[in-house]
């Protein structure tokens, strides 16, 4: 074989923060002489399409897998096929459930990205948090593992009590006046911010799934008077996103890294290949976290942030 | 005698058009009535209320002087009654023997009909050519055609064979000769009289004059939606029945009574 | 010889010589059901719009009921408008492509292509924004074409063509825009234009915007064109019996290729619209506007065969699921619930719709 | 004299079906050409392929002398042909009077049509209802009525008088009676010979030879898929005429080669 | 009058008397066209799901040649069959809808429920897996007897009912299994039959699984029993034109709703292939089954409109996209530029089909 082979497997290829994933790994994989072909679920929650790409990914004799699952306790007998097969299979962004079914995991951590924002609104807000009206703008009603952590991470950031953590929207908190599902985009972001608005126009504290999401709870805000006294977060940490935040549509947002964690998952099939090493994991945890940090001009005390302008130098797209 | 098929204060409306106005209906046993009237006149209309094709807005159908409600032709065909619509009712894509058989296909003998529920295509087929046979319909070249590609003529021979072959108390034609050949039609007339020689009523519907003299037993004179009167093909000449039914000469009034 | 013929001619017409007295005039009958239910009946049964309408009514009134001035206050009504407005438009081509039988499941696509045009050529090329939102339209136009080129020409079937026409407008669209997003903000300072349609009209009480009114004038005036205008009637032969229309004269490839065409144009301007609704161009908006445009064509009463039902009819049926959410929203019914919800309240609307219609003939 | 239509040689098979079999036609000026045979002969075939209605396997056809290929019924419209087909080519959904104008709406005077394009249904309507009880069609109740909900002779009344109205150079029927009462019928022989003064060539296919041998001047005699023999109804009985199509005698040799 | 009778009769006989003498047997016509061409086409002509088959087997060589031994392995070639496996066995229910001129949106998410029936009543309530696996397949089965009901008795059309089914049986899936997956681990261990269509069969040197050979049995037997029994025939009558079947004796009401029971029992086996085939139970797959198994089903040739195609058609059609989707991939194109080039291919396939169709008349 003359080239290593490797693949990238993502939720969507739709999806920015995906986009920016699969251009870390090609140019990555361009400068190691890696062979990357990229595949991609249909929509958000498309199990089997992954599956059938480590099929695929196997049947092309590749060396190595990064896959952000989507569902991800079932991909585990679709992982282990391709173990067994010889492949290194590394989760990006999204762990595995359990953990170790990937040889490694490069992640993010979702449910501290939530908790971030959550407790920046909550200090922003100070005694208001007390009887804040709170919407949260969620991803769809499959309700996949990234849209339950970043909620549930957020209402716990807030200090709401989550009751299930695994299920969003069954707290009993009356602060929050309800969710709406939103695709990730600024169509449904508007609609979902409407319905809500509809329901209680006096919703001030707005949690979106990601940064398109808030900007179209921004226009549907701005429809009505309100974008001045909304706090909208977010998370992501794409440039439009930190351009918001700098241009106060979004409050804050939680930045991640997906370029990071494609190319350092390229450069693990890299040395994998190479000699059969396996990457470590970050101390004390049970994965090799990318980070994630807190994007806002507004800091509040005892939440840890960057300012815009530093987001904006990481931010990825 | 008892009319083996009745209808009484028929009454069906299709939005502003009246199709049947209060009309009345009688078939006695063994006999061939002819139903004759203009077009549009609601002779298609009083066969499908009776043979549960449409539900009349009012009145009501005795069968055997017993009142009946068909909900569906498959109710009528239960009872007996067998129709050929003038829309033919065919499936287009299907087969010739296909739709002779719709509803009451035979199974192979043995365990593939049995267990496997098997047709038996060949014997349907068979059944099927002889049937055509019998009327002359000798242009269909290939018996296992899609009706959608038979000829007008070739479509409406299939579905006369099909009535004739299966009814067994009423035999009901709706213009069953209107694109057939001469050849066919005159087949036709024969078989009609054939299912009369075997008891079994017929009700024939056409525009076809001397063929409905010469082979009905009583006429049913149709118009404006209701039954005009009922006459006996020797007891008048084509003419009149051509004047009353298209109004160019009224009934005298005691055979509105008949 | 001549005798004989006569003979003939006089055999053939003894019995008809009778026909020059007969009756002449129109059949006239006495109808004996009258008052305003009959009157309504044939109102809803020459009129068939009307059923969707009244379902609609229905709908507002028993949401009304149990939300009061929540859902009848003007926000929330007009909210309805603004938030079907993408939906109606794209169900206008939709129902034109239905009635001819046909499915278009590229308008979605169709329409976010479109909107990316508009806003990639006024922002990485510079070019003004009119202009660009003229390549907009021209690119839904093209679209439009060559869906209709396939299926009248080449005689596709049009599920399949535009099923192949939406994987490659959407795929076009992710590998041209490169799913970057146009901020609104960037949209609102350098090309104001292509947020048309969001522009905020008041009209007595209410405020509408921009593109709420093109639905309307859209739909009507569709309305119009279809019963009031040959290519209309031509359009429902087309869908009705693509044979006999072209038996009895009409020109069903041209015909076909033009609504295809005018359906991609009306894409186009859903593309204009969404971007006047969210603000920002995003190629990942409007991924569900095939499915949901079908539906509201279809619980409007247009039937999927083609050749029978009317515009108007899908407006009301945008309307009706537009009302649905809302109102299930606001009874507070969360995501899923409503997802529920609505699924059963879709069956019970044509349901009813079914039996008006029955109890009408 | 030239034929004014002219066939030669044509031939069309469906699949193992053979429909036409280098079949031979021709249509004179002024004439009615009676066409008659058997049930699935290939007459419906055999004026599709002149009408562009179907394209023949080979052969050729000729208008006023010069070789025509119609693509689509619209050519041979153009080229003044108007066909009654034996389906009737109606779409079911509209109206009586939009199916009588498709293709050759009217739009209203002055601004509404000329700018708006809008349809002058009043003008349409009048056209339409006029035309039908020149027919004697008198009972269409509802001249707003679709086509679906006619009854049978209804809608081919219909078919019938939208040729009437607008054929110029050759009207083509394709069994135009079939459905038709004694009255509606009659007048659709009137009709003809009215056309027929008005120099326009006609082509009936039918299966009654009365209402044929009435009104034709030539009788093409069309026997498994192709023209057996031409006669003048003043030469033969229809007794001759029903024996050469179904086979019982063979024409004269030397009838063949007219 | 008795003389006036006798009169009529034989005037209206007199013309007809030579009939007698008319010529008896079939008319048979010398066929010109000789020759293995001509053969050919005449097998296409008899054989409509032929042409599928043809496009699939060239899609096979083409990409065999471009891919060599990369794409001729078993591995490869079994891996086609057995990602297909789902959409061919939803395709298979799909089908026998289409054929009756309906369609059933709610196929994917029938088949998802099903699975997570069968997976939470074995581990939430403890049931003997056989004992839950009965109760996922009555699952499927009511799911499609409500559809054939309220399409065939209430008479709504299929495409709103389906929707609405979509919807609410996806709604309930979630809210049911509250999102949660069942292991693939816990299954293996306390209930390996609901992996059952998971395990490989080794025949000769090609590694199958029960799921493959069950939608290859399944689609063999559908097509015997459409063919051959009077149920398959009263399917395609239906079909075709469900006035013209009832007039002709078929209960058109009872067909429908035995073909939508049993679309829901197959979306049901499919969910027991589905955990065999991704291991674990989880209420977020198949999504995608509806759109899929259409394609499936139009490629392979069946009219939407109801009445014409074989359901053999349907599953080279799933096939075609299986080649195409695994080939382009093994090209090494990337996601979007996959979706673009099957958007081509699908329309290309059809037409070669179409084609091929013209040519075989
Ligand atoms: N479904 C329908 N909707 C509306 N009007 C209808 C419908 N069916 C029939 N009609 C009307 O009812 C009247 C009677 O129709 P019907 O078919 O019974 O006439 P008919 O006597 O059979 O005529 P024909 O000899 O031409 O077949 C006609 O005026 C027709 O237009
Ligand atoms: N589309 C088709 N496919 C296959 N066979 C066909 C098709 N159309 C016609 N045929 C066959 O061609 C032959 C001639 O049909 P055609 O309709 O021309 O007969 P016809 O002379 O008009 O008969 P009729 O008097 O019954 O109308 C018939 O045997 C018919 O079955
Ligand atoms: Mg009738
Ligand atoms: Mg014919």
């Amino acid at each position: 074989q003359d080239k290593i082979g490797a693949c990238l497997i993502t939720k969507t290829d739709t999806n920015p923060f995906f986009v920016k994933m699969k251009e870390g790994a090609t140019a990555k994989a361009e400068e190691l002489g890696i062979e990357l072909k990229s595949f991609a679920g249909k929509v958000d929650g498309d199990h089997e399409t992954q599956v059938a790409a480590i099929e695929t990914c196997i049947a092309d004799g590749a060396k190595g897998i990064l896959l952000t699952a989507s569902d991800t306790s079932s991909i585990v007998s679709a992982v282990k096929q391709a173990r067994d097969a010889g492949l290194l299979v590394i989760a990006l962004d999204t762990p595995l459930d359990p953990i170790d079914a990937a040889d490694a995991t490069f992640a993010t951590d979702n449910y501290k990205a939530g908790v971030l924002i959550g407790e920046w609104a909550k200090g922003k807000l100070g005694d208001a948090a007390a009887d804040a009206k709170i919407a949260t703008l969620d991803l769809n009603v499959s309700q996949p593992t990234v849209d339950v952590l970043r909620n549930q991470g957020f209402l716990d950031g807030f200090g709401i009590d989550l009751a299930d953590p695994n299920v969003i929207g069954d707290e009993s908190d009356p602060r929050i006046v309800g969710s709406d599902v939103t695709d990730g985009n600024e169509e449904g972001g508007r609609r979902a911010m409407e319905n809500l608005l509809a329901t209680d126009p006096e919703i001030n504290v707005v949690h979106t799934i990601n940064e398109p999401a808030a900007a179209g709870a921004y226009e549907a805000l701005k429809a009505i008077g309100r974008e001045g006294d909304v706090l909208i977060v977010s998370v992501d940490g794409g440039c439009p996103g930190v351009q918001n935040v700098k241009d106060g549509v979004i409050g804050a947002t939680s930045q991640q890294y997906p370029l990071l964690m494609a190319s350092l998952g390229i450069e693990a099939i890299a040395a994998w290949a190479k000699d059969g090493s396996k990457p470590q994991p970050t101390e004390g945890k049970d994965f090799f976290d990318t980070g994630v940090a807190l994007v806002t001009d507004e800091p509040v005390d005892g939440v840890d942030s960057i300012s815009v302008e530093e987001g904006m130098d990481k931010c990825w797209g | 005698m008892e009319p083996i098929l009745k209808g009484r204060n028929l009454v069906k409306r299709y939005g502003k058009v009246t199709a049947l106005d209060h009309c009345d209906f009688d078939l006695y046993p063994g006999e061939i009535l002819g139903v004759i009237g203009d077009n549009g006149a609601g002779k298609s209309t009083l066969i499908k209320a009776v043979s549960g094709a449409v539900t009349p807005d009012a009145g009501e159908v005795f069968l055997d002087g017993k009142k009946v409600k068909f909900a569906s032709p498959l109710d009528a065909r239960g009872a007996g009654i067998e129709t050929v619509y003038q829309t033919l009712a065919m499936s287009p894509a299907l087969s010739i023997a296909d739709n002779m058989f719709m509803g009451r296909e035979l199974r192979k003998p043995g365990v593939m009909g049995k267990w496997f529920r098997k047709l038996d295509r060949p014997a349907m087929e068979k059944f099927a050519r002889d049937k055509l046979s019998e009327l002359g319909l000798m242009t269909i070249q290939n018996i296992n055609q899609a009706v959608e590609t038979l000829s007008g003529g070739q479509r409406q021979g299939v579905a006369v064979a099909r009535a004739a072959a299966f009814g067994s108390k009423v035999i009901i034609l709706d213009e069953p000769t209107a694109a057939l050949g001469v050849k066919e039609s005159r087949r036709v007339l024969e078989l009609i009289l054939d299912v009369k020689s075997r008891g079994i009523p017929i009700i024939l519907i056409s525009h076809n004059m001397p063929h409905v003299f010469e082979v009905a037993d009583r006429i049913h004179i149709h118009r404006l939606g209701k039954r005009l009167c009922v006459i006996k093909p020797g007891d008048y000449s084509m003419s009149d029945a051509v004047a009353f039914m298209t109004g160019a000469k009224e009934p005298d009034p005691e055979m509105l009574a008949a | 010889m001549g005798s004989e013929m006569s003979e003939t001619t006089s055999r053939s017409d003894d019995y008809e010589s009778v026909i020059g007295q007969s009756a002449q005039g129109i059949a006239e009958f006495d109808d004996d059901r009258h008052g305003l239910i009959h009157k309504v009946q044939h109102a809803l049964h020459v009129t068939p719009s009307l059923v969707p309408l009244i379902v609609l009514l229905l709908s507002i009134i028993i949401f009304g009921i149990l939300l009061g001035s929540k859902f009848f206050s003007p926000f929330a009504l007009t909210l309805i408008l603004q938030q079907v407005q993408i939906v109606g438009i794209l169900g206008a081509a939709q129902s034109l492509v239905i009635l001819t039988a046909g499915i278009d499941l590229s308008v979605g696509a169709i329409m976010v292509l479109s909107s990316v045009v508009m806003g990639q050529f006024t922002f990485r090329y510079g070019i003004p924004a009119p202009m660009a939102i003229a390549f907009g339209l021209a690119c839904g136009t093209l679209c439009g074409f060559i869906n209709g080129w396939l299926v009248a020409k080449v005689k596709l079937p049009p599920f399949i063509v535009t099923l192949g026409m939406w994987q490659i407008v959407l795929a076009t669209n992710f590998l041209y825009s490169a799913n970057e997003t146009i901020r609104s903000q960037d949209i609102a300072a350098e090309a104001p234009m292509l947020q048309l349609f969001g522009a905020k009209v008041q009209i007595g009480g209410a405020v509408l915007t921009v593109g709420v009114i093109f639905m309307v004038l859209l739909v009507v005036v569709l309305a119009y064109v279809l019963k009031h205008t040959a290519w209309g009637r031509h359009v429902y032969a087309v869908g009705d019996d693509p044979e006999a229309a072209e038996l009895s004269g009409v020109q069903v490839k041209r015909t076909l290729i033009s609504v295809y065409m005018l359906s991609g144009l009306i894409c186009a301007f859903a593309g204009w619209a969404l971007i006047g609704r969210i603000g920002s161009v995003s190629p990942t908006s409007g991924q569900l506007g095939n499915i949901e445009s079908i539906t509201a064509v279809v619980i409007g009463g247009i039937s999927l065969f083609g050749g029978r039902g009317s515009i108007m009819g899908m407006l009301f049926g945008a309307l009706i699921v537009g009302v649905f959410t809302l109102g299930l929203r606001l009874l507070g019914a969360d995501a899923q619930w409503t997802y529920l919800l609505i699924g059963l309240l879709i069956i019970a609307a044509v349901a009813v719709d079914q039996w008006i219609r029955k109890v009408s003939v």
